[in-house]
């Protein structure tokens, strides 16, 4: 037998961290429109290379090319930038309430904008999202009001989860919008188990799982891939992968393999790349999946390429564990500034309506933050009732929870 | 009225629950066709079609999981894990998803679902076919946690169950399955067919959640007991000769506390039985309440008869087992003291 | 000596642990760059190398069953799940496997590994960052449970968990990290700098597992508390004016009953406090264990004081917070009993 | 928008149940000797197509053909029937011995018998196994004794592990074979985390990792394939396809997928199959998997494609849910009727020689039963002591369960 030279173990590292030069020269960039656009019942063996590759349709001078093009009017596009407007202003103000004392926690969606905003216009109103913490654009887009999301996070008296839950881990089933947990991951094979129920009914909506690249680690990943590809749940399962996981880069949670989407593959399940900062690409994926399952095609796996600009959360700071350049670098641009080229580059915008819908967005937003503080903030105005915290355990409250609320003085 | 065993009882209430309301769906590992490892299901994917009694891939995260969505989707999901000894993937998806959808929706999403489950040993199982793990659920606030202990109740509890609004953890005490099992091994045991409560109404009824049931009025001591420990209790009393009150818990969350203080209050003693390890097993929550509600009116320590903290030995079972020669140690002491 | 906070402290045993045996190692998510969420690994990656102390994927059932293999193998695993909520997914290789192991295989294998985890609330977290777990890991044999409440203890127990043959979860309440928090949420902590529980031995000491530490004697009533709730106790003591004495428990199991029975026999009456929910939790466990060694000497109901049976609230969080108030009350309760 | 047609939920079903024809009409087959031998540092993507064929030697006409032969001398041959003749024949005995009431449970091998067996003569002695519980020709063909088997299985007062743990979940560190545990999955994990914990330390041992086909749907597989993926972790995974889990056929765990090995790819693991009932093909691939792991190329991902010719356990009766000619038809044959022929046909072994073996493991294994079975049997003779009971739960005994063992009187 030969000899044996000692083993050791590999831990991937980023290319870049504080300290480091940026260089994302090794992220291979497809060309906006090259990636072909196969029929919805193509077979997933067929059209592999699309885990590899992305799907883009707004290209360098802000032109929308190739078969991805197209699934939107002007009109549908400017609301689409209104949305990512919205989200991101509304975010800014969050952020600030949140280091004024005026809630404890805020998850902003810097530079992730177009993903959610996009893909619920793809959706029906009747199909149901299971989303993670960084999908509010999906509100944003259902027109969910801004002031319902503004009490849930001051946790006042009108919040609609009645101060029960953590900010921004809003629930709207009106809005198919599945109230979020905080437990990584568990949502995905919710959101397979929810689509199996609607075919099981035989009925007609779809649902979409939504979960983060350093989530899909998580076991819930698995077993959503597993029951959505033995019973072709009509689903669409989006990875969103903004190259970090709080201080973890993608690397340590991707591993040896070339993408997320690839994972897909040991399912049979068909499984694409998109341009996560592309409001156009995201939204003609969405679309095609979204076909595929309600066809009884069964699931897509879709991993939105993009970045986090920001810091984790509001108890983030990034620039502890990677280069305050990197962002800047990042070389898939910002999502709302390249739709605003294009917007501009087709004539159905400028650079004045931009400012000017900057403003009235604003306005609507300080109009809404008005209002919810009005009411109260956390610990400050109207608070629900502690009372509230004992009800909705279970639909009839039991003895023993009916005498601890009297013990509590309620 | 059908002479039933515990496992048919458990068929009968699946087969009654699919009838009425199309929103039931059933299914687990080997559920589907074969009709589950101990039979629960049978017949049902034949009688329903296979997308209403279905065989899932092994996965109990992925069981639950599915049956969460469910249960928001509108459906009644009834999931069976095939033993209690393997919920443990599935903890998360209990404790974090299905026990608190309702509490942090404010009632926007919801999650009907029963998650049966066969419990407790006595069938040389070894460690993984014998665990107890109640305690852990009612630790859980949301979840009920009920365990019937013969072939009318497990249909009545059972179909109150799967009516419930929300998430139940039905656990089946599967020594109890062919029939009444006194904790004396080495004895055949009594088949249901020969046992009043083997005798189950035809068609619908259910059960109330939370109501224990007296199965033996006495003066002397409570017994606490559920599942399989409610017929060690009767073999013990039997054998002391003590005037017990034996006191079937049914439902472990909510607990029924009146019919547990009134019976201490009358009796002065409590004797508290379950198979589960001891530390920090429920009969620690019982002996807690009862000592709480009824301290002026005990005449001695309450006791607990348990198995031992120990994971569940196969060769030793019988020394693990909390059997009736330990209840009736613990009674005569209690007795004189 | 040095003065340190609970996360300084917490961080100074690893680094010696690591120093002293090149066995031990050191994972979780974001916890080797970075040093971890709270920061109590920062400085050990670029100290003790990648392959020593690095970060894992998003996977507490991975980072578990990793540490099962290694501990296996002949490492001594010290992990973190980032906070006690997210231990869930792990349950399984936590309680089937980790607890088991040297059990089922006879001693052939075994598993030294210690597995932290911030727990507990006031930190405003909502559900998801607020949960004490301790009752489950009490309830599975073959787990031992400690939670230290200053930075004298985290280090030595942390050393003595490192050092045990057996897999230890070792609970950190978060909201003592920084400083000692009262239970008044509206009054500034005070830093572990001022405190004398914040002189922190240098170099190497263990604290044994399984006693715990008298932190105010007294004639009058016992109170059992761990972690946070320590805090609370001695605040509602001074307000209270009542003659008691505080035990810390330190190790959950474990449990040093000769310390609590010593006590519970002077005074007579028993207050036991904890932030997690109350049915099922590990104060029914405490209550039992005083029950059943010091019926005779009670003299009063034994009371708890624990989180009420909901899911973590996020705006109530003082009223679900077992606070002084709460404290106070059933301590003039049980006085007047 | 278009109408949209009912949903409904498709379930995977297997060719063939009681009553029907067995057909493996659809079972492709590759010819002996048809798949490539590549180098062990092949790249992931290059061999992608072996996770779609079957690595086989054993032709036939019984002859070993093509670039996977030629691992093993003849005499090693000869010791591999053996210990697969050894195999079937203990597992027979213990069979009857169930049903007569001398144990509680069984799990035999019958069909499955090359895998183990030939897997761990690719091993090192120091290399650990994660076996599920049908891995017992691990210890078999590492040599250890049977008697020692039995009276685990006997649950006497010989029983290497006290009687705790159920019939046949053996545990030998001594033979490189992990502590079998009740729960699925759970170890393939710990197999890997056992290899990082070898390339920690510097270590050339390495791992090997089991898991049944059902199995795979478990949490732990995809932990695994993760861990294992990111950090190169020296360790070989083996999925034993039998073709059912219980009652249930494995279509309903692979779902859409064409096999259980393409899972690897979304790993960029190295993903292979292989015909399991093919000894020289186990074990070459073994040897290719091990090679691997050894040289610091990280893991494999080995799919073992055989069939379950037995009920699950001895508390099963597969006739309730396929068909009972199903068996018989299974295209691969029987591994022991394979290696048999093929030994005869290298003129290495006669049928006399077979018989004369077959008489001389049957002795060896009834003298080894009489030898347990002189000590005690499942509650009867000399049992390990309650007392025991409470023993090594922790190295030391605490203080609660020394009271506890007292009160039970030991
Ligand atoms: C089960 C569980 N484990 C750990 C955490 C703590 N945690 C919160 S967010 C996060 C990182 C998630 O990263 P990713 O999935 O990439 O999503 P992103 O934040 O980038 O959108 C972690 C580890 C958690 N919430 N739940
Ligand atoms: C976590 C868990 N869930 C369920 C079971 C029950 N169970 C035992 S064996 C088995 C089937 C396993 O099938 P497979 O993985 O294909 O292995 P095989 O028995 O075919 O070798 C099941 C469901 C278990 N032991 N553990
Ligand atoms: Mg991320
Ligand atoms: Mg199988």
């Amino acid at each position: 037998m030969t000899t044996t030279l000692p083993l050791s173990l590999s831990v991937p590292e980023p290319g870049c961290r504080p300290g480091d030069e940026p260089d994302f020269s090794d992220f291979v960039i497809p060309k906006a429109g090259e990636v072909e656009r196969p029929p919805i019942d193509a077979d997933p063996n067929d059209i592999r290379d699309m885990a590899f590759s992305i799907i883009r349709v707004l290209n360098a001078k802000g032109e929308a090319v190739g078969p991805w093009s197209g699934t939107l009017s002007s009109e549908e596009l400017v609301v689409g930038l209104q949305h990512m407007m919205t989200l991101r202003i509304f975010d800014a103000r969050m952020m600030n309430a949140q280091r004024q004392g005026k809630t404890s926690f805020y998850i902003q969606h810097l530079g992730e904008e177009a993903i959610a905003c996009a893909f619920r216009k793809a959706l029906r109103d009747d199909d149901m999202n299971f989303p993670t913490y960084r999908q509010a654009g999906l509100l944003i887009a259902g027109g969910y009001p801004l002031t319902e999301m503004m009490n849930q996070i001051y946790s006042n008296s009108q919040d609609p989860l009645h101060g029960r839950q953590l900010p921004i881990m809003y629930s709207s089933k009106e809005h198919g919008f599945f109230s979020i947990s905080g437990n990584l991951g568990t949502q995905f094979m919710q959101a397979v188990g929810w689509a199996m129920a609607s075919a099981i009914s035989g009925d007609t909506r779809i649902a979409a799982g939504w979960i983060g690249d350093g989530s899909t680690a998580e076991s819930d990943f698995h077993a959503a891939l597993v029951f959505a590809s033995t019973y072709k749940a009509p689903v669409a399962l989006n990875i969103v992968n903004n190259q970090w996981a709080i201080s973890t880069f993608q690397g340590i949670a991707r591993g040896g393999v070339g993408t997320f989407a690839a994972r897909g593959h040991g399912f049979g399940i068909p499984s694409v790349r998109v341009d996560g900062n592309d409001y156009l690409a995201v939204h003609a994926v969405a679309q095609w999946a979204s076909e595929r399952a309600r066809a009884g095609l069964g699931p897509t796996l879709i991993e939105h390429v993009t970045y986090r600009a920001g810091g984790h959360s509001s108890s983030d700071d990034p620039s502890a564990y990677r280069a305050k350049e990197e962002g800047a670098a990042w070389p898939l641009g910002d999502p709302i500034d390249r739709l605003k080229k294009h917007l501009i580059a087709i004539g159905e915008w400028t650079e004045e309506k931009h400012t000017a819908a900057q403003e009235e967005i604003t306005e609507a937003v300080i109009t809404a933050q008005k209002e919810a503080e009005s009411i109260g903030t956390l610990g400050a105005g109207k608070m629900p009732s502690p009372r509230d915290m004992f009800e909705g355990v279970y639909e009839t409250m039991p003895p023993h929870l009916v005498r601890q609320r009297q013990e509590a003085g309620y | 009225m059908t002479q039933m065993t515990m496992i048919e009882a458990i068929r009968d209430a699946h087969d009654v629950a699919m009838g009425r309301d199309e929103r039931v769906v059933v299914f687990g590992e080997d559920v589907g066709y074969f009709g589950g490892v101990f039979r629960c299901t049978a017949g049902l994917q034949t009688k329903y079609g296979k997308t209403r009694c279905f065989d899932t891939p092994i996965s109990e995260l992925g069981i639950v999981g599915a049956g969460v969505g469910m249960a928001a989707y509108g459906l009644h999901p009834v999931i069976e894990i095939q033993f209690a000894d393997y919920v443990y993937p599935a903890i998360d998806q209990i404790a974090s998803e299905a026990a608190r959808l309702r509490y942090r929706s404010a009632g926007d999403f919801t999650c009907p679902l029963v998650i049966r489950m066969p419990t407790g040993g006595g069938i040389f199982g070894g460690q993984t076919h014998s665990q107890s793990p109640e305690a852990f659920f009612t630790h859980v606030a949301g979840l009920k946690t009920v365990m019937p202990s013969n072939p009318q109740d497990a249909k009545g509890l059972l179909l109150a169950a799967i009516e419930d609004p929300d998430p139940v953890i039905f656990l089946e005490p599967k020594r109890l399955y062919n029939g009444p099992f006194d904790g004396h091994h080495e004895k055949p045991i009594v088949p249901w067919k020969k046992h009043e409560l083997g005798d189950v109404k035809d068609g619908y009824y259910s059960t109330e959640l939370g109501k224990a049931a007296i199965r033996r009025a006495g003066d002397d001591v409570t017994i606490l007991a559920y599942g399989t420990m409610v017929y060690v209790a009767e073999a013990a009393v039997e054998e002391a000769g003590v005037d017990a009150e034996i006191i079937d818990l049914r439902t472990l969350l909510p607990l029924d506390l009146d019919t547990i203080q009134e019976s201490v209050k009358k009796t002065g003693r409590c004797l508290v039985l379950h198979e589960a390890t001891k530390t920090s097993g429920f009969g620690a929550e019982l002996m807690s309440q009862v000592q709480e509600s009824c301290f002026y009116h005990l005449e001695a320590p309450i006791v607990r008869v348990t198995g031992w903290d120990t994971p569940y030995p196969h060769a030793q079972e019988w020394d693990y087992f909390p059997g009736p020669g330990r209840v009736l140690d613990a009674l005569h002491q209690m007795m004189e003291s």
